[in-house]
């Protein structure tokens, strides 16, 4: 392990990675005044000093870092937002010990299952095919021994949408430039359509992912699209898969 | 095994006979004499000795597994004996068909198709490439053609028509009576690709 | 094969054994003593019978290829001893190491199978879907259906089990066994509840 040795030099703490850590649950840094960018900043640069990537102290840099995202984020959230907060510092911590506690057991866990990996590294199994005399004798499922309802009840679990994510608590609603754009390409099949209809009782973030989409369908050359007057009505026309790209904004 | 090769042999040393034994078991192919001391780094005198230590031990009426010449080299082979169980043993119908991917897989193929390798992994959120190539070998889905990017379209064989007692295809059950949300209108496709990416979008954390 | 079952066994049917012998060389995956006994028509105890005497006849010290009981099953394996010969021969090694990632990814999947990948990231803290597709590559673990909430859920294989040389899943220790004891829990405890508890007192925090 040699997280010990990243060695950082940031405004309010300079000294090795551990001891933060160690000073930062003790409470003797103030987590709030800590730049964490800075810490993962310095711990790319030692990265690049060192020239080669640790993926085992790059994973524990990665889950402490977290861990103390974690915790500063929930800090960083105002006394009166309580409601917004439906787990207590306490439970913060059960939570984050929790978390560490299971990491570990299974990071232990994986250790054990090393250790009995490489006590059989020795013993190797026949891997030879059956001889074609006896491969022959394998007869295939009879005809008609498959219930083609089996197909039919994959269907019904691949069409499951996955439960929505519930982000009351989080005033942003999430809307990626991925999703509209799928729903963009659906409009597009009909040849055209206006930027008012695809929007329609969408909010403020919404309409403004979905000019980032429309603008990634231009780029990748599947749209174009015209505005006769400012703020009027934007029509999108597919482009012709072969068609050379145009230069047609308004 | 010839017999004028088992006289006067040097006495086998044990750990060599067992070595090559265990070469012999673990081999596909036949092992020529040669092959046999380059591996264990043995002379090809102390591999003949050992060689026929085994020929004696692994002989009909003795074991169940022989010793053979084949092709200028020496291969261990089951006594033809014993095929009938092997026949029974192997010949068994397979417990479960298809295991969940492979039904997924397939059901894709058969509702959708032709349709890409991409485009099944993105219905499916993950990979789907070893079921594709189970389903491939067992001669439920054949490649047919490629779609205008180039990936290789797949659909089903007459083998799958008849594995599931189907006439055609138009026979396939109707997945309403499977759909979680029957009311939405979108072309099966289109609903299956967006099912697809919600969920390679990742489960929230927790609720599993 | 344990020791109690070798007792008192009845005499072996020596073509019985040779058949059995035989079957165990051809099957790929280990075979239980059900299914061999349905292969060769036998009495369950004459099978155990005859597994009896070919764990004595392919027993470390007296043969290259050893009798083990796997994954849920028997089925021959070659003596480690002989590994620098066949890597010699093969040219390749038996199997390439896991990294710490794959380790840790197989370790929860071994535990909490079924185990589906959000789960697995959940815990580890970090992606796992390099580490996961490598393992499936690998034959360690495979799919076993959707949770409910169409993720897909991985458990470990056969395969796992007989290069990990586990007869079942059973055999690994309790995972708690790994945990910290109950005063370094306390410890950890305190650390953080007094970092979580900075947030309580003080100004509020984050505003001027």
């Amino acid at each position: 392990m040699t997280l010990p040795a990243l060695d950082l030099d940031l405004e309010i703490f300079s000294g090795p990675f551990d001891l933060l850590l160690a000073l930062v649950l003790r409470e003797e840094v103030d987590l709030l005044e800590l730049e964490l960018a800075d810490v993962v900043l310095a711990y790319l640069d030692h990265l690049e000093g060192r020239g080669e990537l640790d993926l085992e102290t790059a994973t524990e840099f990665i889950v402490l870092i977290a861990a103390l995202l974690e915790l500063k984020s929930r800090l960083m959230l105002a006394e009166d937002d309580e409601e917004l907060l439906d787990i207590e510092p306490g439970e913060a911590a059960e939570e984050l010990l929790e978390r560490m506690l299971q990491a570990r057991r299974y990071r232990s866990a994986s250790t054990h299952l090393l250790e009995l990996f490489a006590r059989e590294a020795g013993v190797r199994f026949r891997g030879a095919p059956l001889p074609a005399r006896l491969r022959k004798s394998i007869v295939p499922a009879g005809e008609g021994s498959q219930d083609p309802a089996v197909l039919g009840q994959a269907m019904g679990r691949l069409l499951r949408m996955p439960p929505t994510i519930s982000l009351r608590h989080i005033s942003t609603q999430r809307v990626t430039v991925a999703e509209r754009l799928h729903h963009l390409r659906g409009l597009l099949r009909r040849g055209r359509f206006s930027f008012e209809e695809a929007v329609r009782g969408e909010d403020r973030m919404t309409v403004a992912v979905t000019v980032f989409a429309l603008l990634e369908l231009y780029k990748r050359g599947e749209a174009h699209w015209e505005q006769h007057e400012s703020f009027g009505d934007i029509a999108v026309h597919a482009v012709a898969a072969a068609a050379p790209l145009r230069a047609s904004a308004g | 095994m010839s017999e004028d090769l088992v006289e006067d042999l040097p006495e086998p040393d044990l750990a060599l006979v067992y070595t090559i034994e265990a070469l012999l078991f673990l081999a596909p192919d036949p092992l020529s004499a040669q092959e046999l001391a380059d591996a264990t780094e043995a002379e090809e005198m102390a591999v003949i000795a050992s060689l026929a230590t085994l020929a004696e031990r692994y002989a009909p009426g003795r074991s169940g597994i022989h010793l053979r010449e084949l092709g200028g080299g020496f291969t261990f082979a089951s006594d033809p004996e014993t095929e009938d169980a092997a026949r029974r043993l192997f010949s068994r119908p397979r417990a479960s068909a298809l295991t969940p991917a492979q039904a997924e897989t397939l059901a894709i193929v058969a509702y959708l198709q032709p349709v890409s390798r991409p485009e099944i992994t993105r219905i499916r959120g993950v990979s789907a490439d070893s079921a594709a190539s189970t389903l491939l070998e067992r001669g439920l889905v054949e490649e047919s053609g490629r779609s205008q990017f180039g990936a290789v379209l797949y659909r089903t064989t007459t083998q799958f028509l008849k594995l599931f007692g189907l006439r055609s295809i138009d026979e396939l059950p109707d997945v309403a009576q499977w759909d979680p949300s029957p009311e939405e209108q979108a072309e099966l496709r289109e609903r299956l690709l967006r099912a697809g990416e919600a969920r390679a979008g990742g489960d929230p954390p927790g609720v599993e």
